[in-house]
């Protein structure tokens, strides 16, 4: 089944329009990928999804169509949205970051309980539990916005460059855990990033971008073996 | 002014501007908004009243025989000079005299302008001396008595009363205040009776003067001499005292000791004895409330002012005498020229306007002095005034 | 002339929070140095007291024998020395060309006065240091964007622009702070090209925080790894790429395994 | 000695008056990251509804209640219907929109009930209490004692509540909190209804001392700006304190320090608060912002 | 599908813009005959305009100088500043204390620039530590301490009841009018400080001022000590409003305390923001607005003028919230943009300044994103 669709997908901010027409689909409880150079409209993608930029097209979630809606209203549909940069609540403690992320549920122990495993995963972030999120060093924050988004539980996640700035072995960690979660709880993802490498960990299949466009849609398997994507990704 | 002193000046009757033969246009600028807008609109809806209230008779008759309906142009200036120059500036032309704008550094900031343009810059509502010096302000008049005058009243009386006195002494610290105290002081020099054993100062834009009362309530004076202008800090002194009990004998200025806006609310009813001076009635006082003058004046302020309530501003009524009195100056011109009309406001002679209280009167010849400068000293009776000749 | 940069036993503290301890190394001017450890180890921190963003609590910093330790960020960069930002921070409603011109600051004459008129001296300055600004973000391939505003540009190329702005400082000594985050492979590669004719042609020493352990082994000639504000070690990349305890600490056993 | 404690007692009384104003604009800039000048005019404009009710015959306190309503929802409509344009522009353009809408309501009042001064009923009576050859009015009691509780009040919703986690969160990045499902505009709302209702307390607190006019916290304003800034933007507890050192420093400086007086007292809360701002840049109470490089 | 060797980075060549040579000439053409045209109509107005127009046109350049400084520090440098009124008052004060006593008028001109600056220096070398709203309130509590401290000082400045001075009477050689006469003046003297200002917030200063704004641990690390350059902007704008005094004093010819009240200071910053703040043009339309809003609204109804003034005022940010210079680049935006690059499929044109209006929570809700 599919869970979340793109269909001929345009994009704009202000009159610029940067989608020329993007298409892709995550299937319920699947991994999708998007590979781009800087500037081909991978971010804006998710912005697209998330209704942070005017966009045209058609995309659907769960078969309804999420065009239109506010991005508090995407969110509350069950997507999550890691974004680009710095998307901590600066003068808010760790803590209270990750209860922001919650802000959706209403269980306190599960809250509790789920806050505990964002911390096991992050033993930085246990370590600054109480300082304000922008007093983090800039690997420290990206951890403490995925964690933010694994707390909202959502049934579909988008991560935009989730393992930027994190040291290579905490990278892996990041996508070892994000993989349970899918194995686990059945979150689908859909997955923004420059490693590569490190993506294909993660995803089954992937969408190359080139200014606003797929020009290059494949399995994961399809597209590593592909020379051109080596040589452009994989530093093969 | 491009007419270089053309304004009033040209020879042999060609008419000024602002003046034809069935109107004649006046102006005003006076807060409108801002902290001052409360007298400053009462500054506007007087006159307006008045001429509203002739006009609808057809007109005011004038000495040269015409009859000219009179129009008020008003533009608000904030109490801000520049504005009030800039108003100046744009009505000049237009209008016959500027008249009974409130404000001191308003009026200052055009009155050399109006001197050099030659434009009459008259009954306007302040109480500084230098509008009425002749010799400094030839095109000037002003109509409520100098700051000095009213202080000097209150003294006056003071000086007679055959007891030992304290005095206790709150001015705002602008020329205002400065007036009234120089005035008092002067007229208690030599008076024995009499010390002064605290005196300090406010500012127009505080937010309380708990402080200053506490101070002066420590001195023990049994007179409290408070020259204030702002409504609600003098409402909020008079219910301070009580508060520390301390109940001196008060003396308040003319323009915040109305009964129902002031003394009222503020509970003046516990105190020894409230002074104020005076020179127009007070339209709240229940023995004005069947005064023919009074029920009028109401009645136009409602019509023609649109000024629906009970003013709580003496300025609405000090406007409308200037009305009567710009009415007397008119019926004594000969020529339509502002030359002319200034000789002929200049020479008016006890004459008693509407609302005026017994035993004051225009008198617009008298050197150093505004249009009115008689002034009688009231005392609270508990719900409107009194006239006093003594203390006590 | 190449700055040669010494840092001993410099420590920083927050609160009861020790960002670094006793840390100390030298880098040889004309080097390019990494600096390398996990996250929160203390890096950019690191940059901070040398570039005078932060004092140490202790320590002595030394740029070509000179004392700076607590001296200010502004009198620093007057003395050659230039650093990019972990997050790019850059004027998003300007062009990309005025945001790189911030880097001629310094090397531009003339005071307020000088400037208000207009002496001929000013203009010429202006217009020199404007076709050079152009020139290095043609090299950079970012000529295209010079006219844009940096808002329009996406989140990966905000990289480029904040090297090319440090660059027209023309430093002795350069710190960057993960120059390669966000971007793509190939722009890696250019990216280390770029540093390497830097060396070459321009005489400057090279300090670069990344977690792209690739440009790191490509790069540089020295590496310093932190770890929970301490030198972990000290060496070559080669020599930290295997050393266990940086695997143990930073690399990751099985991602040590991949590169390998 | 007595006119000493008198004179502590008076500040803290004027204090209250400026802690009331601060108290509502720390909640707007805690819930919207913006200083709102309109806040005194907005509760003005609850005062003269009140006021207008009560001359209809409407009992006092049943006429604040309504007009706490009331600006509950002119707080929410001036966030929905004005603010909303501005809040991630320029927040120097925001701050002007509030000075022009402080501007607007001052004409409004003016309008629609003249420029004249109207008595407000006092919830409290005017009785005075004498201790220590001290005399305190209830009313300056009444007032201090609603402060305090509107500040622990406001203190307990920002620490121990989700409502007051989701409004700061909004206010430190819309962005990021509508990616965790929350409804900003909503929140941004609420914010601007909670600040106008502490605001219309505030007025009907203050509008019986002050008597009622247009303009009746214009000069309240600077004042509370100064507490709001000195105690620290994010502790309503600090500025509750700082409004309360404002007043009584001020009435201490004008009586014991004859050089500054009583025309020039206005300058010691700015003294003050400018050789406490180069010690503590986030103020007696603040939380320090870190700004990392 | 494209081909695969043109997946490394042609997405950033494609966005090259491609510059219209004809348009750029026109420009440069209207560049040059711009400011001619401009300096020609503003010498031939004055003889022509009837002379309230005169007038109010002085009335402006007084405030748009003072606008303008308030720029320098606040528009192009960040310090929320409440001040400025302040300089423009010592500045008057100065020029009628001059005046007043038959001073040179060339020395009482650089008197009435210097004095404010040095005491814009001084309060700034104080004041520019702080940040953000902290500089605010240290700033209005000049023109609140102001007013108070020159009724004390009676001795210079005449206390409440203020100062007169006239030193503009026309000479007699001119044969001009008093009111055309004093407008040159204030062409001419605030032109020039138009021009200084305009040149210096371009180059090496304006940016330097840009990223003191922007962000000031990026501006020490280029060289730039954020200290320093907000003593210089504050000193610069105080200096301005020096000037803007000079000339107050030459066009109304009265101050008092009330010139410098705290209320001003806030209607100088509203009309800052108001005319584009960090923009010349923007410190004209400021100006302007200073001065025409209260007029116009008098002329509408004189008791409804806070009301009007209020709505006026709300009204044009709700459709500009760039301030009114920024009409034009609203009207042309979309238009330069969508030419500009990635021609292929543009939207219709949508100046963002409507977003707004309508369906204002999707508009709104949209402008507040971007990268954060
Ligand atoms: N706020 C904006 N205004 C105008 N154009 C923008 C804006 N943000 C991005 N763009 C443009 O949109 C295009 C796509 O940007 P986007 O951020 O989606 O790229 P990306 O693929 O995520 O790149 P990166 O790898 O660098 O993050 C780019 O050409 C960029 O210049
Ligand atoms: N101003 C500060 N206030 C409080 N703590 C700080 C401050 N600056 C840094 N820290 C702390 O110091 C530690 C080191 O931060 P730093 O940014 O130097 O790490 P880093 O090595 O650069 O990490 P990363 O690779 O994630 O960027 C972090 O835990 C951070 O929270
Ligand atoms: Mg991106
Ligand atoms: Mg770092």
């Amino acid at each position: 089944m599919t869970l979340l669709e793109l269909e001929d997908v345009t994009a704009s901010y202000g009159p610029v329009q940067v989608l020329e027409g993007v298409s892709l689909s995550v299937p319920e409880n699947g991994a999708f990928g998007i590979l781009g150079a800087n500037g081909a409209g991978k971010t804006t993608t998710l912005r697209a999804i998330s209704a942070t930029v005017r966009t045209g097209g058609r995309i659907t979630f769960d078969g309804k169509d999420i065009r239109g809606l506010r991005p508090d209203q995407v969110a509350a549909l069950g997507i999550a949205h890691v974004p680009e940069g710095r998307g901590t609540f600066g003068d808010l403690s760790v803590r209270e970051n990750l209860r922001v992320g919650a802000y959706l549920r209403n269980d306190r122990k599960g809250i509790d309980e789920d806050i505990d495993y964002c911390l096991d995963l992050f033993p930085n972030l246990q370590e600054r539990i109480g300082s304000n999120a922008s007093a983090l060093s800039g690997g420290e924050q990206q951890m403490l916005a995925v964690a933010r988004a694994i707390m909202s539980k959502p049934r579909l996640l988008l991560l935009d460059e989730a393992s930027l700035g994190l040291a290579p072995s905490t990278a892996k960690n990041v996508y070892d855990a994000i993989r349970r979660l899918r194995s686990e709880s059945g979150i689908a993802m859909l997955v923004v990033e420059q490693n590569a490498n490190l993506a294909f960990t993660l995803v089954d299949g992937a969408t190359v971008l080139e200014t606003g466009r797929n020009v290059l849609t494949g399995t994961t398997a399809e597209l590593k073996g592909m020379d051109e994507i080596r040589r452009a990704y994989l530093g093969g | 002014g491009r007419e270089g002193g053309g304004g009033g000046g040209g020879g042999g009757g060609s008419a000024s501007p602002g003046i034809t033969d069935d109107s004649v246009t006046l102006g005003v600028t006076t807060p409108l908004s801002g902290a001052t807008a409360g007298p400053g609109t009462c500054t506007v809806a007087g006159v307006k009243a008045y001429f509203g209230a002739k006009n609808a008779e057809g007109g005011v008759e004038f000495g040269d025989g015409k009859t000219r309906t009179v129009d008020i142009r008003a533009l608000d200036d904030t109490y801000d000079p520049q504005q009030a120059k800039a108003n100046y500036d744009q009505l000049k032309n237009d209008v016959f005299a500027m008249t009974a704008g409130l404000g001191t550094p308003t009026n200052r900031a055009w009155r050399d302008a109006a001197i050099a343009d030659e434009v009459p810059q008259v009954l306007i509502m302040t109480g500084d001396p230098l509008f009425s010096d002749t010799e400094e302000s030839p095109w000037q008049l002003g109509f409520v008595p100098i700051y000095q005058n009213e202080g000097e009243a209150f003294g006056e009386l003071l000086a007679t009363s055959s007891e030992e006195h304290k005095v206790a002494i709150l001015s705002q610290n602008d020329d205002y205040g400065e007036g009234y105290v120089e005035g008092f002081k002067s007229a208690i020099e030599g008076a024995d009776n009499i010390e002064i054993v605290d005196e300090l100062t406010y500012e127009a834009t505080d937010t309380s003067v708990d402080a200053q009362i506490t101070e002066l309530a420590s001195s023990g004076a049994d007179i409290f001499f408070n020259a204030m202008s702002v409504t609600p800090l003098m409402i909020a002194s008079l219910q301070k005292a009580q508060q520390l009990n301390w109940k001196p004998s008060w003396f308040l200025p003319s323009n915040t000791s109305s009964p129902g806006a002031i003394l009222e609310p503020g509970g003046a009813a516990a105190y020894p004895g409230i002074y104020s001076v005076s020179f127009a009635k007070a339209p709240q006082s229940p023995a004005f409330a069947q005064d023919e003058d009074v029920v009028e004046y109401l009645a136009a302020l409602k019509e023609h002012g649109d000024y629906p309530d009970p003013p709580a501003f003496p300025h609405c009524q000090w406007s409308w005498m200037i009305g009567a009195t710009l009415e007397q100056a008119f019926g004594e011109m000969t020529e339509p020229t502002r030359e002319n009309f200034m000789e002929a406001l200049r020479s008016i002679e006890d004459f008693q306007a509407p609302l005026m209280l017994e035993g004051t009167a225009v008198n617009t010849s008298e050197e150093g002095q505004p249009a009115v400068s008689t002034l009688n000293v009231q005392k609270f009776n508990g719900k409107g005034y009194d006239t006093v000749e003594s203390f006590g | 002339m190449a700055a040669e940069l010494t840092l001993q036993d410099v420590s920083l503290q927050f609160g009861g929070i020790k960002v670094l301890q006793e840390v100390s190394f030298t880098v040889e001017p004309g080097q390019i140095f990494g600096l390398v450890g996990p996250n929160g180890a203390g890096k950019t921190s690191l940059f901070n007291c040398i570039s005078g963003h932060y004092k140490p609590t202790s320590g002595v910093v030394r740029i070509d024998g000179a004392e700076v330790q607590g001296a200010r960020p502004a009198t620093l960069a007057g003395h050659g020395l230039a650093r990019t930002f972990q997050h790019p921070a850059l004027q998003l409603h300007e062009t990309v060309l005025e945001n790189v011109l911030l880097g001629a600051h310094s090397r531009l004459p003339g005071g307020a006065l000088e400037w208000a008129v207009r002496t001929p001296r000013t203009r010429r300055a202006e217009k020199e240091l404007r076709a050079e600004a152009l020139e290095l973000l043609e090299r950079n391939d970012l000529g295209w964007a010079a006219h844009l505003p940096a808002d329009e540009l996406s989140h990966g190329l905000h990289k480029g622009v904040e090297l090319c702005r440090a660059l027209l400082m023309k430093p002795k000594l350069l710190l960057l702070d993960e120059p390669a985050a966000g971007l793509p492979h190939t722009e890696v590669e250019t990216l280390i090209a770029t540093v390497r004719r830097l060396r070459a042609e321009d005489d400057i020493t090279v300090v670069i925080v990344e977690h792209h352990m690739g440009l790191i082994a490509a790069l540089t000639d020295r590496v310093v790894v932190l770890d929970h504000g301490a030198k972990l070690m000290e060496g070559s990349a080669a020599e930290a790429q295997s050393d266990p305890r940086v695997i143990e600490a930073y690399i990751g056993k099985d991602a040590a395994d991949d590169a390998a | 000695m007595g006119t000493f404690i008198q004179l502590v007692i008076d500040g803290l009384s004027t204090g209250s008056v400026y802690a009331a104003l601060a108290l509502a604009i720390v909640l707007v800039h805690s819930a919207t990251g913006l200083i709102n000048f309109a806040q005194g005019g907005m509760a003005v404009l609850a005062a003269y509804f009140a006021w207008y009710l009560t001359n209809q015959g409407v009992p006092l306190i049943v006429a604040i209640l309504l007009s706490i309503v009331f600006s509950f929802a002119l707080g929410a409509v001036v966030e929905r219907w004005l603010m909303r344009r501005f809040e991630r522009g320029d927040p120097d353009t925001a701050v002007v929109v509030t000075i022009g809408l402080l501007t607007l309501i001052t004409g409004i009042a003016g309008w629609l009930w003249t420029y004249n001064n109207q008595q407000f009923p006092s919830l409290f009576p005017l009785d005075t209490v004498s201790f220590l050859g001290v005399s305190v009015s209830i009313r300056s009691i009444g007032t201090t004692v609603v402060i305090v509780v509107a500040m622990v009040l406001l203190q307990a919703l920002f620490v121990g509540t989700k409502l007051g986690l989701a409004l700061r969160a909004v206010a430190i990045n819309p962005q990021s909190a509508a990616f965790s499902g929350l409804p900003v505009g909503r929140l941004l709302m609420v914010g601007w209804g909670l600040a106008a209702v502490l605001g219309a307390v505030a007025g009907a607190l203050v509008a019986p001392q002050l008597t009622l006019t247009p303009g009746m916290l214009d000069n309240a304003l600077v004042y509370a700006l100064a507490a709001v800034i000195l105690g620290g933007l994010t502790s309503p507890v600090g500025v509750v304190v700082a409004a309360w050192i404002i007043g009584i420093l001020e009435n201490l400086a004008a009586v014991y320090v004859p050089f500054i007086g009583h025309d020039l007292k206005i300058a010691v809360p700015f003294i003050l608060l400018f050789v406490v701002l180069i010690v503590r840049p986030q103020g007696l109470f603040g939380r320090k912002t870190v700004v990392r490089v | 599908m494209a081909s695969a060797s043109s997946l490394s980075t042609s997405s950033r060549s494609a966005a090259a813009p491609a510059a219209a040579a004809p348009s750029f000439r026109q420009r440069r053409w209207v560049r040059m005959a711009a400011p001619l045209v401009l300096a020609l109509v503003l010498a031939v107005l004055p003889l022509v305009l009837p002379e309230f127009a005169n007038e109010t046109i002085a009335r402006i350049g007084v405030f748009a100088v003072a606008v303008l400084g308030l720029n320098v520090v606040m528009g192009y440098t960040g310090q929320v500043s409440l001040g400025q009124i302040f300089f423009l008052g010592v500045g008057a004060y100065v020029t009628a204390y001059g005046v007043q006593n038959d001073w040179n008028i060339v020395l009482v001109f650089v008197l009435a620039c210097l004095i404010p600056a040095v005491a814009g220096l001084i309060v700034a070398l104080a004041a520019a530590r702080l940040g953000g709203l902290a500089i605010a309130m240290v700033t209005v509590a000049l023109p609140i301490v102001g007013v108070p401290l020159a009724k004390r000082l009676s001795e210079f400045t005449g206390g409440s009841q203020g100062l007169s001075a006239r030193f503009a009477d026309n000479p007699e050689w001119t044969g001009l009018y008093d009111d055309q006469w004093q407008l040159y003046i204030v062409l001419v003297i605030g032109g020039i400080v138009f021009l200084l200002t305009r040149y210096l917030v371009r180059g090496k200063y304006g940016r330097a001022f840009a990223i003191v704004k922007g962000n000031e641990n990026v501006a020490s690390s280029m060289g730039i000590s954020p200290y320093r350059y907000k003593v210089l902007a504050f000193t610069i704008a105080s200096l301005i409003g020096g000037v803007s005094g000079f000339l107050y004093m030459l066009v109304v010819q009265y101050t008092s305390p009330e010139t410098m009240s705290f209320g001003h200071s806030i209607e100088l910053l509203a009309a800052m923001v108001i005319g584009g703040a960090g923009s010349i043009v923007g410190s004209i339309l400021g100006g302007a607005w200073y001065v025409l809003v209260p007029q116009l609204t008098n002329a509408v109804d004189a008791s409804l003028t806070a009301l009007l003034q209020g709505a006026v005022l709300l009204l044009v940010l709700f459709v500009l919230p760039g301030g009114l210079a920024s009409l034009p680049r609203a009207l042309t935006r979309g238009r330069r943009r969508s030419g500009a690059d990635r021609g292929v499929g543009a939207p219709p044109t949508t100046p963002s300044s409507t977003a707004g209006s309508g369906t204002a929570a999707e508009g709104s809700e949209r402008e507040r994103q971007g990268p954060a």
